[in-house]
This record gives C-alpha cells, structure tokens and sequence, in this order.
C-alpha cells in the first residue's frame, strides 16, 4: 500500500531537499523505516506549509509528515499518530544579545514560521511582536541580517542545524530551550476517520521504536 | 426598362440616425438591367439608401423587396440574399491578409462550395476581365487604389450578384486612376448587370445611366434620363447642385 | 490648432528593444551579455556554490517553462473567448465577460493563486502544477481577452462590411476576415504577456510548485546561501527573459504591415 | 489606402472603466456592488468567522496602503529620475537608465524582492517595511521611468523650439514647459501603476511584512478556514481596487486637453 | 539701411542633414531695421536659414556673427543671445499649459528676473498692441489660430528682442485670420523692428520688404528690392517661382 505523505521540505533536519533534489531527513527516514516495518510505501510530496493541512481535507496526500506538533487546537480538524519525536522550542538570538527568554523581548519583534508551534509560543507573552514567515530559514536570516531580535523554532532544527552552518555558528545563539508545561511531541497527522492509514502508520511507529531504530536516525540527522 | 416586376423595390422607407433623418420616405423601383445613378450633395443620404439596400443599413419604418424577397420580414435570409447584390466600396475594402486571388475565391468556396479549382479558374476570368489577372498573387497593399478597386469589383462579381452597387467606387482615386475603374464599370453595364451607382463623376451618368436620382436631405427630389436630367433640371436644388459640380 | 490626445500605456512585460529606442537596444546588449558574463564569471570563478546551484535549478526551468507554455496555451484560448464576448451584442455574455474582465483584473494574482489553490482545493481535488496552470490561465485569460478585444477592434469596419456584402455571416466574418487580421495585429502584445507570465509563475513557487524560484528556495533553505541563490535566480530569468524580449522586439519589427511578403 | 499602424498595450494595473466602454462601466458597477454585498451579506448572516476576519485584517489594509503609497512616491521620484535618464543625450547616463530600465523589467518582481530583502540585507541593516518599499519602488521606478519618458516625449518638439527660442536653457525647458505638460499625460497611466502597485504589495507578504494578504495567511493557517479568509482578503482587495480604478476612469475622462476649464 | 556694421552677418554657411545640403555656401548681411523677406520653393533652405540665425540648427560650416556676437564660438552664450532674437513658428507653439498672460511673462520672470507685477504689466500692454488683451486669462487652446499666431508675437516681443524672426507666420492659418496677423507684422515693421521674415505672402513682401532673398536649393539665388524683384525678375528659377504663386 502507498501512502502520500505531504511535507514542507524547508526544514532541515527534519525534513528538506537535498543535493540530489530528493526529499529527506529524520523524518523521511523515519516513515520509510515504519514503512518498511508495517508495510506500506511512503511517497513524500513538497508542499508549502501554510497550505498543507487545506490539503489534507481535500484528500491531496494522506498523511503530513512534515515536524507537524501535536497540539489541542490540530486535534480538533486532524487526527494525530503516536508521537514519533519530543520537540521543545529553542529561542535563538545574536551572539552578542544579552536576552535570556522571551518575556525580556516585550515591544520587540520576534520571528518564526508561520503558525507552527513557534508562532504560537511567540504569541503567548503579551507585547512581543510577532511576525511570521514563510520558510524558518527566512526567519533564521533576518535574524542574522539584523532585521528581528531573536527567532522560536523547534529545537533540533536550531541547535542542529541552523546551529550547525559556519554562517550562523559565528554569529547566532540559542538563548534558551523552553521547557513548556505541556511536553511537545511531532505526530503524523490524516483526515479524521480516515483510521486505515492511522493504524498502519502507527504500527510502523511502534516497530521503528522497538527496534531502536529511531536512536540510529537520532544519530545520524541529529547527534548525541 | 424591363416591363416587368421590378428586381428592386422600395417603398417609403425612413432610417434615424439618432435624431438625424438620413433618410426620408423614400421610395424607388429598379428594373432588372437597369443602371440608376444617384447623386446629391455630401450628407444627402446617398449611401445610406445604397446600404439599405444589401441591409448594411436597417430601416426604421417601410419595405424594400429585392429580387421577391422582403428585406424587412424577419425570417427573411438576408445572407442569402446579399449574394445576389454585389457591393463596391469608396474604400476598396479588400481582405488585406488575401492574396488578390483568394479575395476572390474565398466567398465562393465557403459560401457556395464550389471547388476551389473552379472557383480560382473563374477568379482568373475575373481578374482577365478587369485587366490585372498579372497581380493574382500580390496582397492588396502591394497595389494602387485603382488596382485594388478593379479587384473589389471582380470580387463582388466572383459570387456571380444579380446586381451590383457601387457607392462612390472612384472618389478615394488618385485622379489618373479614375479611368481605369470607370472602364470597368462602363464595359459592366454593357453586359446588361443590374447596377446602382452612387458618384460625382457625371460623365460616367450621362454616358451609362438610364436614370439619375437626385438626393437632398434624405429625399429623392428628382429622378429622370440623363438628358432631360442634365439638361432641363426642374428643381432649384438640382439647379444649384449641377451649378457647383460642373 | 487642436492638441492630439496622447495615451501612454506601458505593458508589463518587459523592455522590449526595438531599433527605434536605440537606448534600449544597447541596454539589451549590456545586460544580455553581462548576465551571461556574471554566470559564466561565477561558475567558473566559484563553482562552489555557484557549479552546485546551477546543477540544482534547471528541472526547476523546466517546470517553470511548462508552466507559462500550458497556461499562455490556455490563456489563449480563454481570452478568445472574452474577448468575443467583450464585443458581443448579447447584453448578458458582454457582461459577464466585461465582469470576469474587472474582477479578474481588480484581484492581485497572488490572492487568485492562493484562492484557486487552496480556497477551492477544498472541494475539488486537482494536482499542483494543474491547479497552478488553471490560475494562471484564469487571470491572464482575461488580459488575453483585452488584447483579442482591442486587436479585434482594431480592424476597419469596412473589413466587416465587406464581408457581409459577400453573404458571410457574423460568425464567418469573425473567422475568415477579421480574426486572421487581428491575429497579426495582436501578436506583439501576445509575445508580450507571454514574459509577463513567465516572470510571473515566479509567485506558483508559492504554493509550492518546484518551479525556477522554489528550487532556488529550497536550495537556499537548507544550505543558507540566500544571496548566492538569488543572484543565481535573478541572473537565470534575466537571461530567458532578455532572450524572450528580444524575439518578442524582432517580431514587432517584422509586423510592419500585412501582406508584405 | 495605406494601412495604419496599430499597437495594443494592455496595461498591469486595472480594467478601467470610462464612458466609452458601456460594457466594462456596467462590469464595473456588478463587480463593485457584488463584492459590497457579499461583504455584507457574509459579515451580518455569517459573522462567525467573516465579522471576526474583519477585525483580524484592518491592520494589514494599513499596511497595504502604507507600503502602497510609500513606494509610488518614491518610485515617482525614481520614475522622473530614469525617464529623463533615458532620453538624456549624454551616452552613460542614457545606457545606465535603460539598463536599469531593462533589468528590472527582466526579472519576476518577486524574486527582486527576495534579492533586495534577503541578499542585500547581507550587507545593509535596513528594517523590513523599508526595505519592501525600496525594493517596491526600484522595480516600478523602472516602469515609471517608460511612463515618464513617454510623456515628454510626447511632448511636441515646437515647445521646445519655442522655449529655447525666447533664451530658456534645457534645464529651465524641461521643468518650465515640458515636465509640466508631461504630468497631464502621464495621469492617467500613472494612476495605472498605481494599481498595479497595490495589487503587487500582496508580494511583500512574502518578506513577512504584515499586510492584508499576510495577516490573511496567518488567520487561514491557524484557523485552517482557508475558503473563509481568501474570500474575505480577495473581496477587500477587488472593492480597493475597483474603487481606485473609478478614481483613475473619472481622471482619464476629465483629461480631455490642455487648459480647458 | 544703416550704413553701419550689420546686425546679422552671415558668411559662407553650409548645413547637412545626412547626404541632403539644405544649406550650400550661404552669405547674407542684414542691418538694423531692416526688413528682409525669404521667399522660395518648399524644401529651398528657408527655415533652415532662418533657423540657423537663433541656433534651432547648428551650421557644418561657416559663420553666423549676431549682434556683434559669433555663434559658431564655442563660449558664446546661447541662450543670452537668443534673446535678442524673437521668433515666430508657423505652429504659433505658444506654451499649452499657461494663459496667454502667462506665456508672456514666463521667460521675463524667470530669464530676465522682471517683477511678476512689472511683467504682467508689459505684457498687457503688448497684448493690447497685437489686440487680444480681452483674452489674457484664456488658454490657447481656447483661441483661433491667428489669435494664437498674435499672442506668438507678442510673446517674442515679450522679451525686448532686437530682431524678429518669422517662419511662415500665417502658413498655418485659415484664409480669414491672415489678415489680422499681417497687420500685426506690418505695424511691427512700421516701428522699425528688425525683422526677417520666411513667407509666401508676396502682398507683405511687396509693402513691407526693403529687400527680398530668393532662395532655392540650399542657394541665395537672387536678392534685391522687391519692386525690382518683382517687375524685373532675373533668374529663370525665380521667374518660373514667380510665374507658379502669382
Ligand atoms: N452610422 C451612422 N451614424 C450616425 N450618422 C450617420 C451614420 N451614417 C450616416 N450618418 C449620417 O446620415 C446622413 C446621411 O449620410 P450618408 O452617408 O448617407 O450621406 P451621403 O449622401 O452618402 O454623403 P457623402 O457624399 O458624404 O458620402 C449624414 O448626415 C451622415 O452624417
Ligand atoms: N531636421 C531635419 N532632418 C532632416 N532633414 C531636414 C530637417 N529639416 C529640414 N530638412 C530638409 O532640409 C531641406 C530644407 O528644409 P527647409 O525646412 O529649410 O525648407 P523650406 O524652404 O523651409 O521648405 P518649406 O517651404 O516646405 O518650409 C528639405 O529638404 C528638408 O526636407
Ligand atoms: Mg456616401
Ligand atoms: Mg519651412
């Protein structure tokens, strides 16, 4: 069985486009390896994350892989697999900022990704401007360029990644990982009742954590 | 003057352009074979009647009857019967993206399926006929007024018209190229067509026509023979309408 | 002595050199092989990114291409249609197609692209690239439409008259007579709408399209090389569309009238 | 009978409409009214989520306007600047401006902006909204430029003739005589681009600046009422611009000449 | 005729536009308060000649020495030179955007640093010299052609010049309104203006000329007073001129 998978290929290391033009990282890895074990095949279709669960709805892919968190609100119009990957939000700022959390950035603006957990945890403290882009890379460079004072992100995509990039480790920081009150965890998110699809593709989550495989792709994308 | 029904036959006919009456209560028989010329002065209505005739022009009020057809019923195939009235423009209006040929066979192969050898072996005959069958292959714009008007004659007579109307055919003409045209059209009325001319070039009505019209302010003040037209003219307009032009 | 009325209308699709503005032809010249210089300067000099970011891109020209080339195809077709209809004496087709025309014309694209993709993708379930070529075409059907309605009007009414003396009828005069004429009055600002398309399937990488700009998005996204990618970008369409321009420019200046072989 | 010339320009900006165009003048009034009504309709039968929409978006039409606005002034500026570039006698100044001229219109607007905000944030601190507005007004500077080279050079050459004739220099020519007649030229096609302009802003939100179509992308993809906002945004966009492209019709009409009263 | 230096001397000119010579080896003087005519066939030079006097057209070759002043020096001024120099186009090119009041207190205001209350004075007073003082607050556009050809003069006059130039000041007018600016140009000369004037107006060039200059192909064919120019004619050019406008 095929399963289409949507993604928004920008970000790495989760998910993005490499020199051969394929789609791939942690997460592609992941449901190749939970496809290999529950038996399906996945195929990843690019698309552009602002639109990607109007998408869903509309049966254009089945499923989204694509650093998707689970939240109450996604709950509501989707319906999530197991957890396949805990996330906490970074907050990066300039080397040379002083800024230790977000609370201090009141009246400043601060970017990340449009309506991804990021956004969201901008938008919780009152007076910070929130402003959101396209693409996190995009965020990540005006950080960079000057135009923002600090970026929220998922954690692996900042510490190891944009971290990891001569470009940046010169000149960026991560101020702080924000430990929210609630734990924040990827899923793979389908239609709701579309129970098939959920089921296989939990299936395979589960016999990819048996097998420890997800420690192997942990170390390989992510390190430590 | 054929003792018959006339080919065409107007009666009363009016035709508003806004407030403005081009034409006013007109009415005029035309025998087949006849040549009728009309003439008067600029804005008189001339053309406007001439247009009716092949419906360019609808009418406001009266009847036209061309051929036994009644142009003013509404089931009447006015495409149909437009293929029996041959029409020549002041200003040529040939297909400009058309050879000179295929000005002339296009109507004949879309409208009457006759096969385009035919059609183009007629053309030729045409073109012979009105002495240019050399530029077959030339685009209009490669010819001289007087060579394209030639041609929109042939053009006209391709679809082989019952009658044939020319609205002022030479007055875009360079002079030199008046002649030529009014060659064609003097050796056309000699054949016995049907025509209606509208034109300044009294020459060619006192040599040609059977009867001259006069228009004034969309009426038809004076009709009669050439002769007795030029002449004795009766009405004080026409008097000083010749007065101007000749 | 009464003065002319002037109308300036400047189309959006690109400069177009013609031997009149010799200005413009040189300025073709110097950008035209500037660009090509910079690329091959780049390559050569810096394959690292450049080599590698040339490498990445060209399926992304590829889909580009197939884009603006499906959807002037279809454009075309779409604007035949309003156009007709713009002149139509039917009260009713004329004012849908003038309102299709104003309303089309009155949203930015990108709005329509974003409707058309994600709005209506809602209900009616169509592939990417197709999704994008129906909105592209749908918007510039109707500046197609204005372009076939203004070549159309173009042609002398005696065109017409001529026609109906011959007992063609409407629809015979609009296929035989006046549209074979219009086509040839309409082909520069065809040529020219076709840039302005192909600069502006630059906006489908929005949704997400690998075309031209989101290849280089992508590449950019993960190896952080923003400025490298643009310039890479911005150097490629200079290039097709400078080449495009001057096509478009030599057609305009063989147009000199019909008929002249 | 020779033939004329035609050349058909369709601009970017807007349908306008005029007197002339029955067909586009009742279009519009369809379109303006239908989007009026719609509005209406969906916001008192529908307040949930089209009145919360209307509140979540008014600061996004300030930015619009804002960006909008900023960038015509400017690119006005830019715009006189290269037209008189472009027909200057002086060869450098005149292949600078062209190439200019031809470069931008060579590349898709968007990827400039991309280059101006991204790649040259590099090396230049400028904060956002400056940023879109300059990389808005280097592009339609380009288009501004034509504008303006086209009105004066429809400026009939006797005017200059006369004015060099009473001791005027070609500086004191150009502003005292020609620029002035230029400007009621340049009106009209000046208020097209000015159409242009705003339906192009939607592009800035791709920089991330907050205008109507981002504060509508954000509401969408947080509400997942994708159908919902991009109806409300196009609506809002259509009765802005069809609003201006009144503004412009009604100027174009009273521009009948010169120093009529 | 002064017999002092002249005020305008022009020696040996010669003037290309591409391969055509519209001017060839040009010489003529004119002296102050004299009233010079040009006359000659369409495409003779006249304009040109006129036009190389203000610098419209620069010279290939030769001089041009304008009150005292070499135009073919590089350092001369130009501009101050054209002051001194009125000149009337046949397309009256009178200022679109500015009343009539304004078009002749522009240049004075901005070049001459005239007061706007002095200027406008000025200009009322020429304005009622040509007749036309009533329509001081018009645009041209809202003026007849020789209307507009008067506020042309006057605006020349505007700027104090010590010679007038005319380029067919009336070829553009319709038949009634040529009068009215020759009267202008005849009570010009009366107060003893330098003028040269380029015209087909043999009537003018007879009452006001005190010498007329005959040109044709880029050449002064013959010059001389016009009573002899007229009755005596040498050339056999002149003579077929002559011989075609009268
Ligand atoms: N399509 C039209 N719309 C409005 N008025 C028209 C139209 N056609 C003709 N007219 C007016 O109708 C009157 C008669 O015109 P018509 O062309 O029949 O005159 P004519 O006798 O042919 O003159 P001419 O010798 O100048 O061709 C004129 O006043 C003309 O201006
Ligand atoms: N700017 C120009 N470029 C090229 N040729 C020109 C230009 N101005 C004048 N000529 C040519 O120079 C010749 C002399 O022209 P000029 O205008 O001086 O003649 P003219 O005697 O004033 O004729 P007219 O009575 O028609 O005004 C003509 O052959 C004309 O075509
Ligand atoms: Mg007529
Ligand atoms: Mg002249």
């Amino acid at each position: 069985k095929v399963i289409v998978f949507a993604t928004d290929a920008t970000w790495p290391p989760m998910e993005f486009v490499d020199a051969n033009k394929d789609i791939t990282g942690y997460s592609i890895d992941y449901m190749k390896a939970a496809g290999k074990e529950a038996g399906f095949t996945p195929k990843f279709v690019a698309v552009a994350w602002d639109g990607i669960f109007a998408g869903l709805n509309v049966g254009k892919y089945d499923a989204i892989s694509s650093s998707v968190s689970i939240t109450d609100e996604r709950k509501k119009v989707m319906d999530f697999s197991e957890p396949y990957f805990r996330v906490r939000q970074a907050l990066i700022v300039r080397k040379n900022s002083k800024v230790k959390d977000l609370k201090e950035l009141v009246g400043k603006q601060v970017g990340s990704q449009i309506s991804t957990t990021g956004t969201f945890a901008v938008k919780a403290v009152k007076g910070v401007i929130s402003k959101t882009y396209d693409e996190v890379g995009l965020a990540i460079e005006d950080l960079h360029n000057g135009r923002i004072e600090a970026v929220v992100c998922d954690d692996p995509v900042a510490a190891n990644y944009a971290l990891q990039n001569e470009k940046y480790a010169k000149s960026l920081k991560i101020a702080k990982v924000m430990e929210s009150a609630e734990v924040e965890y990827y899923g793979i998110a389908v239609k709701k009742e579309n129970n098939g699809t959920l089921e296989l593709i939990n299936k395979g989550i589960q016999a990819v954590k048996a097998k420890g495989l997800d420690k192997e792709l942990q170390a390989k994308w992510i390190g430590q | 003057m054929a003792d018959t029904d006339p080919i065409i036959r107007i009666r009363n006919i009016s035709k508003f352009f806004g407030q403005l009456r081009a034409l006013d209560n007109v009415s005029l028989d035309i025998f087949s074979g006849e040549k009728v010329v009309i003439i008067g002065p600029s804005g008189s209505g001339k053309s406007t009647l001439l247009r009716t005739i092949n419906q360019l022009e609808t009418v406001d009020a009266g009847s036209i009857v061309v051929d036994g057809q009644d142009l003013t019923d509404k089931t009447a195939n006015i495409n149909k019967i437009r293929m029996e009235l041959g029409m020549v423009f002041q200003s040529f209006n040939l297909f400009h993206h058309k050879t000179v040929l295929h000005n002339l066979t296009l109507a004949p192969i879309k409208l009457k399926n006759i096969p385009r050898e035919e059609a183009e072996k007629n053309a030729i005959r045409l073109l012979e006929k009105v002495g240019i069958a050399e530029k077959r292959n030339c685009y209009p714009a490669q010819l001289s007024g007087g060579q394209q008007q030639r041609v929109a004659i042939a053009r006209a007579l391709a679809m082989n018209p019952k009658i044939m109307l020319f609205d002022e055919p030479t007055s875009a003409l360079d002079p030199e190229m008046i002649g030529e045209v009014l060659d064609v059209m003097v050796n056309l009325a000699k054949e016995g067509m049907t025509m209606v001319v509208v034109t300044h070039e009294m020459g060619f009505a006192r040599e040609v026509g059977d009867r001259v019209v006069f228009m004034d302010e969309g009426k038809i003040i004076e009709t009669g023979p050439p002769e007795h037209f030029f002449q004795s003219p009766e009405h004080p307009r026409l008097r000083k309408f010749l007065d101007q032009i000749l | 002595m009464p003065e002319k009325k002037v109308t300036i209308d400047i189309g959006d699709g690109a400069a177009i050199p013609t031997k009149k503005d010799r200005g413009l032809l040189s300025a073709w010249r110097l950008a035209f092989f500037g660009a090509v210089g910079a690329l091959l300067y780049l390559i050569l000099f810096h394959p690292d990114p450049y080599l590698r970011l040339l490498k990445f891109l060209p399926d992304g020209i590829l889909i580009t291409f197939q884009v603006t080339f499906s959807s002037i195809a279809l454009a075309l077709v779409v604007g035949l249609i309003t156009g007709l209809g713009r002149i139509s004496r039917n009260a009713t087709i004329n004012l849908i197609a003038s309102t299709y025309v104003e309303v089309v014309r009155g949203i930015p694209l990108l709005v329509q692209l974003f409707y058309i993709y994600y709005a209506l993708g809602q209900f009616v379930r169509v592939p990417d690239m197709l999704a994008a070529i129906l909105a592209m075409s749908f918007c510039y059907g109707a500046y197609m439409g204005e372009v076939f309605r203004a070549g159309i009007e173009s042609i002398d009414r005696g065109q017409r008259e001529a026609s109906f003396s011959l007992g063609f009828n409407r629809t015979q005069t609009m296929f035989y007579v006046i549209l074979p004429q219009a086509l040839r009055t309409i082909l520069p600002p065809v040529g020219n709408e076709f840039i302005a398309l192909l600069k502006d399937t630059s906006l489908v990488s929005i949704l997400a399209v690998s075309d031209l700009l989101r290849r280089g998005r992508e590449f950019a996204s993960e190896s952080f090389l923003y400025f490298e990618t643009y310039t890479m970008v911005a150097i490629i369409y200079l290039i097709i569309t400078l080449i495009l321009s001057k096509i478009v420019g030599i057609m305009e200046e063989r147009m000199g009238g019909h008929g002249r072989h």
